[in-house]
């Protein structure tokens, strides 16, 4: 058996020799075929075994994080296997301080969801689905080839939009086809953009799709480049998504399944932001430099645009992804500043924004279980019936909301500041945004938790164990990584500088100095180096 | 024994942690005298912190010791620690947050016995506690934030208690998101801080050199908004007279002693950067918050209501003299006012619960036969507020008066509003006595009220011993009697001195002394012996707070619901309707042609043959174009 | 060059060995016809698909050997290089006898079912498929002309023989007319060709066109528009598509799999063999028309894809635009365009087999409304999984061979620089997967309760299945070995 | 005057359009069949006329070829005719118009 095998190659090879992460994608693969191949009168199996696989693939992810040094601004556990050398495509597969957290994240969330939510029929397919959703968006995250980053970019459309649309909502057609097409027309330009950056660059040492090296030639011209730029920018736009692409997220997240809507939120749209760092940053330098002020525009207007929708919005789910429009825009404000603080912000919100609304949606989930509604104006005093929901619910809410302490507020905090350098004025509406949150936030909880309960509300029953149990984890990210963010800023700072410093060279920005601060030394008591 | 620091804040974290797991277990009243027991283990902590800085060297930074506990958000040049900084304003402040606090937690064990959410009271006090304690020992920007932030969150908490009351859950969205617009003031200043000087680290913005007057005087005002937010000055004030709909002791420790006063602190610790131009703006806000608030707390008939605007008033004498630059007067504004508004709120806490929470005024009287203790005490605080020497109130607020007629632009024009704000503050202070104890009794038998439990008045009689005694930390009778004065000196680059000399002083003690009996006299006339009729007294336009709060309210349910509700609308009918509109209109192409595929044999035919038509013309004649 | 003075006639050489494939096929439709006259009651469906079957097989084995060959001696041509014996010819030979192989498995249950008689449709299905391949092989015009003749005739009887249903006599008819009408202007170009450059040879138009100037091209141009007139219609692109959605929503299921997939890629390859191999001097002349050709037919076939209710007509429109891909490659005029287009119809041709077999087993032809495949999912999860993947290839997902072919395109036309027309292809892809997703939203998007079908799936339906899936799905994870194929396979003009 | 090469191309391109033209306008599927056989001797006439003034034979080896296609055209378009008639008597070319859209 597949697992086995991985397991024992695990066990053997050392990290050098053995590509952990090619297993890592090929993992969840070979579990979705065990899952496939086992017998349909064992439908309570499908979902443990499915959670094994993942787990698996979760284990290798947190193996590569423990592994990853730290001062290293390349790329690590590289492997390189010729593919399709006759178009020169090949394997490319490598992790960096900008993905390794990405990937973790998409590591430890598919186990937690595959077993905190039950699809109410065909466990088979949905758990299949759900392995080859986490091997795609591994795929993603670690492909150092534009060829394979797209196939993996586009496969992952397919579970999703299977899962959906084969455990969604009453809107499920229109919600799903909405977002294949949407996210496909969007790519569709980048496809050509991929082919034309691959074949103009070729020059004499032959054509690659290989990123690193590609991003190392920067052979087309200005023009040109910012073509190419434009079409990738605008697959990641639709997928991240900014205003005025967003359309596609709200109908998404409110009639995909819990499941569904929790690795969208914290996986998914995450291939956006990510793609505009590893791809658009990296491969398109002075063109980044050049639309920064037009796409920083745009990620502020989704801040303060998707915080003013959110406020309206009659049904829980809706909110909760037009809240994730808000923090995205957060994101994209970060990526476009190009400084330190502010890219390692980006990236860290990525996977606070990952814990948070994927809790979120679970947590809605869950209320969704218990009264099979999502309509704000139909709930009410839930926290009378419900408190230690309601306590669960608040956590996750107010680290949404940025209060510090909590993950929300560092990432937030790192964008802001960082952007305030080169982005004032962005930085200064952008903080608002804080406001707004608070808003839209606390105005629903006071809608659906507080006030007097009706009979139905007061039937509502509290958070069972094994809930908590799911949530745990969750809860304990959001605490820990507001508390101590340090592990994962240490491992993405050298990427980010290392970036940077790319687009220095390669464009005519110069990252701001930063205001020396006039040292003054420390109680020795403190104990603090620097 | 300063190195005792992280103890302070670690004791309510603990006792939070120890409540949120067994606080349901351990129930009434266990729960809360753990809490008690954290918040007044984490004040002896705070003596013994303070009794090592005094063992310190006054000069030379000797007393700025710094703990650096872990780097928090570590990001290229910006180094935010998550770290305390030990130095007289910090100890002042924490000195009276612990005690205030401990007393407080006293005095809830009595007073929310029988509440079935017991525990979770005390669980919120002891977070608030800790909260309040990282605002106030944070060595940086960001730490204090994060206090800044939990105290608001607390407080949203605590405000919310009885969620089921509508009111309850209004006013707790409202504080919590009108201190959010203080909040994002507070942000632009970290940011601008950081990107001029490089630092967010208290001691070294402090030796930093100045910054350009445009940063300089922007930071200023954005730190001004974040102390607005937090300590309710106008226009922000409008979340705190909803919030009494909190426990009484919420409000005696949140909304009077504690939270409300860090905007002060904030603006005291950041001392260093406040420019002139700015210091005015607040001096003039402040000098206006106090006499709105207390013309506003004039006609109030809820008792508590009285109170929280008399909160407002006096933070803007707090903020008067921080605009008037005697930042010491100020943070002995806050001390006092903590002592006498804290058992101002307890002892109204106490009546509520002897009349059966009943808060109307008007249904009160004579209740200091009923409730001795509570009536005496409250009287004291009373004494203290209205500026009757030698109660505490009379000092610190004759200092931040001498200090606003010293202030060279405006100077005695701030002074004139003081004073008729300070014969105000006497007024409606003496008028809420005689409501609630003297004159003829206005409840009606049934409601038998009586003197509290011992956990409640004992917190009393401890605080009007402090409202009595406070005065004696800053004496201004003989310099080294200025006990606080030299004690905060090191944390200011250039100490704040009275220019004037003892006859102006002395004359304008005098006249707030004057003041404050007229005042009262007006009140006794009015209200006690009724020489003076009342019915003109109360107008509305003062009872309903100026209709500030309500145009409020009308501006945000009508433009603002209309215009998120309109851009809602847009982003579905428009934003998406584009989207929809595209898949439509390729469908509408697709029907265009669609008559094309007739299903006639000759329409075909004609099509191949008109296609080859073309072709053939193109490529024959064509290239002789 | 043959001329009237010369007296002594001297046949051309023959390399038989060369002409064994077609021979081997024909050999196997006269077997099972005069099998048929002489024993009617023995020869049972089961005799005739043998014998096909045994017939492509061999026939299979021989192309391999002459693949070997070309491979080590380099191409050759036979019979007055009348014939072309190069990787092309024998790629396309490849190609269809894997498109005959399928077929026969698909036809034997469906004759069954329908009540055909198998003798004679598996003799017509024999000669047409050798018509294709002396179309795809053939190095003069009309020889060209011959085999799409022997191809088409063949179809126009197949289609026919269905005569019960009065949509298969309605498309046979519409095919025969519209295609007797186009070959007449094939036919004309040819004359027109001839008349210019004095041959119908391929090699000899391309040398003379190559050596000689014209002072007045347009006999020339004349010619080689009808040409490209009688090429389009055949490979059904605009606007010489109409026939294509009624003939195929007409026509039994493996004759509409036969016609999209064989019908189109000999179509293809003639076309490539004539403008590539004769006209390629000119290629800056036929080159914009091509990417005219090719933007209509992407467009249209989308957009008219998406209106469709009937999933054969679903299918037919999306064909078509699938020719538009091609042709997108074909515009760009380089080998690179060639073998993208190559690679392109091999992979389709499975992809449209492996649909229409299952379309075929869906049930009676005539009408396939897409309600008949509701639920599909959950009665039938392989089956339905298997199309699935087959649509979702022809959406050009990636890990499907229908990727790769669209990626090869899309660099092909990059290549040219015509970028314009890969991102309208681009854009037409979406609005095909629309097209695509909502068969597969009704296969598997049911509310509770619903039943779904339950087909009866023929072993041979099934082997077809699991060979197309089972290849578009390798080629789309490892296409190299494919790409090599078809790179080896630009075709090369020898005369003989 | 003398009958050019050119004049016979003429006719052989008149025929050719005479017969398509015939095929788009009529109706019945017999006279459509004779239209496409015109035009096939249209391009017949073109072959031979080619064939003489390039001095080659092969043109004309081509008009064999091509009266055996239209023959063979013939055998099949007449079945089916008679297919489609023996089932709708009097059938039009657009009767035959079930499937489109």
């Amino acid at each position: 058996m597949g697992t086995v095998a991985v397991i024992e190659l695990l066990a053997s090879q050392s990290a050098s020799s053995f590509p952990v992460l090619n297993a890592m994608i090929i993992v969840p693969v070979i579990g979705a075929l065990v899952v496939v191949l086992l017998p349909n009168s064992r439908p309570e199996m499908m979902r443990p075994i499915g959670a094994v696989f993942a787990s698996i693939a979760a284990a290798m992810s947190l193996y590569v994080m423990a592994q990853f040094s730290s001062h290293d601004a390349g790329f690590q556990f590289e492997s390189i296997q010729s593919w399709i050398p006759a178009l020169g495509i090949s394997w490319h597969v490598g992790i960096d301080g900008i993905s390794l957290w990405l990937v973790v994240l998409t590591g430890l969330i598919t186990p937690i969801v595959l077993l905190a939510v039950d699809p109410h029929h065909d466990p088979k397919s949905y758990t299949a689905w759900l392995l080859l959703l986490q091997a795609g968006s591994f795929g993603a995250f670690l492909a150092l080839d534009l060829f394979l980053f797209f196939v993996m970019f586009e496969i992952v459309l397919v579970p999703m939009y299977m899962l959906i649309g084969g455990w969604g909502y009453e809107d499920r057609r229109y919600a799903a086809t909405k977002f294949f097409i949407y996210t496909m027309a969007g790519s569709a330009l980048m496809l050509v953009a991929i082919v034309s950056v691959a074949t103009l660059s070729a020059g004499e040492q032959g054509i690659t799709f290989d990123v690193i090296e590609l991003a190392q030639r920067q052979a087309l011209s200005t023009n040109t480049a910012r073509l190419c730029f434009l079409a990738f920018a605008l697959a990641f736009v639709i997928k991240v998504p900014i205003v005025p692409v967003h359309t596609w997220l709200p109908d998404a997240h409110t009639q995909a399944p819990t499941a569904g809507s929790v690795v969208l939120a914290a996986v998914m749209l995450k291939l956006g932001t990510y793609g505009l760092l590893r791809f658009g940053l990296y491969l398109f330098p002075e063109a980044s430099v050049w639309s920064a002020p037009t796409l920083a525009t745009l990620g502020v207007i989704g801040v303060i645009y998707g915080a003013i929708v959110a406020t309206m919005q009659k049904d829980l789910k809706r909110l909760v992804a037009y809240s994730s429009v808000a923090h995205m825009g957060f994101i994209v404000l970060g990526i476009f500043a190009f400084t330190t603080q502010s890219l390692e912000g980006g990236i860290l919100q990525m996977v606070n924004h990952g814990l948070s609304t994927g809790a979120l949606f679970l947590l809605v989930g869950m209320l969704y279980e218990r009264r099979k509604t999502r309509a704000i104006d139909e709930l009410s005093g839930i926290q009378s019936a419900a408190p230690i929901f309601a306590g669960f619910f608040t956590i996750v809410m107010l680290s949404s909301i940025g209060v510090p302490g909590l993950n929300g507020f560092v990432g937030e905090f790192l964008v802001l500041i960082g952007s305030y350098e080169t982005r004032r004025w962005w930085t200064i509406i952008a903080a608002t945004g804080v406001i707004l949150a608070a808003l839209y936030l606390l105005w629903a909880y006071q809608r659906v938790f507080h006030g007097e309960p009706t009979a139905t509300d007061e039937a509502t029953p509290d958070l069972t164990l094994r809930e908590g149990l799911i949530l745990a984890p969750f809860i304990a990210g959001i605490i820990f990584l507001g508390i101590y963010p340090k592990p994962l800023l240490d491992r993405i700072e050298p990427a980010v500088d290392g970036l940077i410093a790319h687009i220095e060279n390669h464009s005519d920005y110069e990252r701001p100095s930063p205001a020396a601060p006039v040292i003054v030394d420390h109680d020795q008591l403190s104990g603090d180096d620097h | 024994m300063v190195e005792l620091v992280w103890l302070i804040p670690a004791l309510p974290l603990i006792g939070f942690v120890v409540l949120l797991l067994a606080g349901k277990l351990l129930g009434e009243p266990r729960a809360g005298w753990i809490a008690t027991t954290a918040a007044g283990a984490s004040f002896l902590v705070t003596l013994m912190v303070f009794v090592g800085l005094l063992g310190r060297d006054s000069h030379s930074g000797g007393r700025s010791y710094e703990l650096i506990l872990f780097d928090w958000l570590p990001s290229g040049s910006l180094q935010v620690e998550a770290g305390f900084l030990v130095d007289p304003l910090s100890v002042t402040m924490a000195l009276f947050v612990t005690g205030v606090g401990a007393l407080i937690h006293l005095y809830s064990v009595g007073y929310m016995h029988g509440d079935p959410k017991y525990s979770k009271f005390f669980l919120y006090l002891n977070l608030f506690l800790f909260s309040m304690l990282m605002l106030v020992f944070g060595n940086n920007l960001v730490v204090t934030f994060l206090g800044w932030e939990g105290v608001g969150a607390c407080s949203y908490l605590l405000i919310s208690f009885w969620h089921h009351r509508d009111s309850a859950a209004t006013a707790g969205k409202k504080a919590f998101v009108t201190n959010r617009v203080g909040d994002w003031g507070f942000l632009v200043a970290t940011f601008a801080i950081w990107s001029a000087l490089g630092t967010v680290t208290y001691t070294e913005i402090a030796s930093s050199p100045a910054m350009t007057a445009a940063t300089g005087t922007a930071v200023s005002l954005l730190l001004f908004v974040a102390a607005a937010g937090k300590s309710a000055q106008l226009p922000l004030y409008v979340w705190l007279p909803d919030a009494m709909e909190g426990p009484t002791p919420v409000s005696a420790m949140v909304h009077a002693a504690t939270m409300v006063t860090s905007g002060v602190y904030l603006l005291v610790r950041m001392n260093n950067v406040l420019t002139d131009d700015a210091l005015i703006v607040i001096a003039v806000v402040g000098a206006a918050t106090a006499l709105f608030a207390a013309l506003c707390a004039v006609a109030q008939h809820d008792i508590k209501k009285v109170l929280a605007y008399s909160t407002i008033s006096q933070l803007g004498f707090m903020f008067l003299a921080i605009g008037s630059g005697a930042y010491v007067a100020a943070i002995f504004h806050v001390i006092t006012h903590a002592f006498f508004k804290a058992l101002l709120f307890l002892g109204s806490g106490s009546v509520i619960h002897g009349m059966g929470d009943e808060q109307d005024m008007r249904k009160m009287g004579a209740l200091r036969l009923a409730m001795p203790i509570t009536g005496a005490t409250f009287i004291v605080g009373w004494l203290a507020i209205a500026g009757v020497p030698p109660f505490s109130g009379f000092w610190s607020k004759d200092e931040i008066l001498l200090a606003a007629w010293e202030q060279e632009n405006i100077g005695p024009l701030l002074w004139v509003i003081g004073l008729i704000t300070a014969l105000l503050t006497a007024y409606y202070m003496s008028r809420q006595v005689i409501l609630v104890f003297f004159g003829d009794q206005r409840w009606d038998e049934d409601a038998h009220p009586h003197e509290s439990s011992w956990t409640m008045t004992t917190p009393l009689c401890v605080l009007a011993g402090a409202a009595i005694v406070g005065g004696a930390i800053n004496l201004p009778l003989v310099k080294d009697w200025l006990v606080l004065e030299h004690f905060l000196e090191p944390i200011f680059n250039d100490p704040h001195h009275f220019s004037s000399g003892t006859t102006t002083k002395v004359a304008l003690a005098v006249i707030s002394v004057c003041a404050a009996l007229a005042g009262i006299s007006l009140a006794v006339l009015s209200w006690l012996t009724r020489r003076i009729s009342t019915d003109r007294l109360e107008p509305d336009f003062l009872e309903n707070a100026m209709y500030v709060d309500s145009t409020y309210a009308r501006v945000v349910d009508g433009i603002g619901t209309s215009s998120f509700q309109g851009a809602a609308d847009i982003d579905e009918r428009f934003v998406d309707g584009t989207v929809n509109t595209v898949g439509k209109l390729t469908m509408r192409l697709g029907q265009l042609i669609r008559p094309a595929q007739s299903g006639y044999i000759r329409n075909y035919a004609v099509g191949v043959a008109l296609g080859a038509l073309v072709i053939v013309a193109f490529l024959t004649w064509g290239l002789l174009l | 060059m043959r001329s009237l003075s010369q007296s002594v006639f001297v046949g051309p050489s023959i390399d038989w060995w060369a002409l064994l494939p077609q021979m081997i096929l024909l050999g196997a439709a006269l077997l099972i016809l005069l099998v048929s006259a002489l024993a009617p009651q023995r020869t049972s469906g089961g005799f005739s698909t043998v014998t096909t079957l045994c017939a492509a097989v061999t026939a299979y084995i021989v192309a391999l050997g002459l693949w070997s060959d070309v491979q080590t001696e380099g191409p050759s041509a036979s019979i007055a290089s009348a014939l072309g014996v190069d990787g092309f010819s024998i790629f396309f030979t490849i190609l269809i006898l894997t498109g005959l192989v399928a077929t026969a498995l698909i036809a034997h249950s469906y004759l069954e079912r329908e009540g055909i008689d198998p003798p004679e449709f598996h003799a017509l299905l024999l000669c047409s498929a050798a018509g294709a391949i002396v179309m795809a092989s053939a190095n003069d015009l009309i020889v060209m002309f011959l085999g799409l003749e022997a191809l088409s005739i063949g179809l126009y009887v197949m289609i026919a023989m269905h005569a019960r249903r009065p949509e298969a006599r309605e498309s046979a008819m519409k095919y025969f007319v519209l295609g007797a009408f186009s070959s007449t202007f094939l036919l004309y170009g040819i004359a027109l060709i001839y008349g210019s450059t004095g041959s119908t040879n391929l090699v000899h138009v391309r040398d003379y066109l190559g050596a000689v100037v014209f002072r007045d091209q347009h006999l020339l141009m004349a010619g080689m528009a009808l040409l490209l007139v009688g090429f389009s219609f055949k490979v059904a692109a605009a606007p010489f598509h109409f026939w294509a959605p009624d003939v195929y929503q007409g026509a039994p299921s493996p004759v509409t799999g036969w016609m999209a997939s064989i019908a189109k890629a000999a179509g293809f390859a003639a076309f490539l063999r004539v403008f590539f191999g004769a006209f390629g001097a000119h290629n800056a002349d036929w080159s914009p028309i091509v990417a005219v050709l090719a933007f209509l037919t992407l467009v249209i076939g989308a957009v008219m894809a998406i209106l469709q209710t009937d999933v054969k007509r679903m299918l037919a429109f999306s064909s078509i635009s699938h020719a538009g891909y091609v042709l997108v490659a074909v515009q760009s005029t380089a080998d690179a365009g060639t073998s993208a287009a190559l690679f392109y119809l091999f992979t389709y041709t499975f992809m449209v087999l492996g649909s229409f077999a299952i379309i075929g087993a869906m049930g009676a032809d005539g009408e396939q409304p897409l309600a008949r495949y509701a639920g599909l999912g959950r009665s039938r999860p392989v089956l339905a999984m298997a199309f699935t993947i087959l649509l979702l290839a022809q959406a050009g997902i990636p890990l499907t061979s229908g990727f790769v072919g669209k990626f090869q395109v899309i660099a092909a036309a990059v290549g040219h620089r015509s970028y314009l027309l890969a991102a309208v292809a681009m854009l037409s892809a979406v609005i095909g997967a629309f097209m695509y997703l909502r068969i597969v939203m009704t296969m598997y998007v049911v509310d509770e309760g619903t039943e779904g079908p339950s087909p009866t799936l023929h072993w041979t339906v099934a082997i077809v299945l699991i060979g197309t899936v089972g290849f578009t799905l390798l080629v789309g994870i490892v296409p190299q070995f494919l790409i090599e194929f078809a790179e080896d396979a630009v075709p090369v003009l020898i005369r003989g | 005057m003398e009958i050019t090469t050119g004049w016979y191309l003429v006719l052989g391109a008149l025929l050719f359009i005479i017969g398509g033209t015939g095929l788009l306008i009529r109706r019945n599927p017999l006279v459509m069949l004779m239209c496409v056989e015109l035009m096939l001797n249209g391009v017949n006439l073109s072959f031979v006329a080619f064939s003489r003034t390039l001095n080659d034979i092969g043109g004309q080896t081509v008009v064999f070829f091509v009266l055996v296609v239209a023959a063979a055209e013939v055998v099949v378009g007449l079945g089916l005719v008679v297919a489609i008639l023996r089932r709708q008597p009097g059938a039009t070319a657009d009767d035959l118009s079930l499937l489109k859209g």
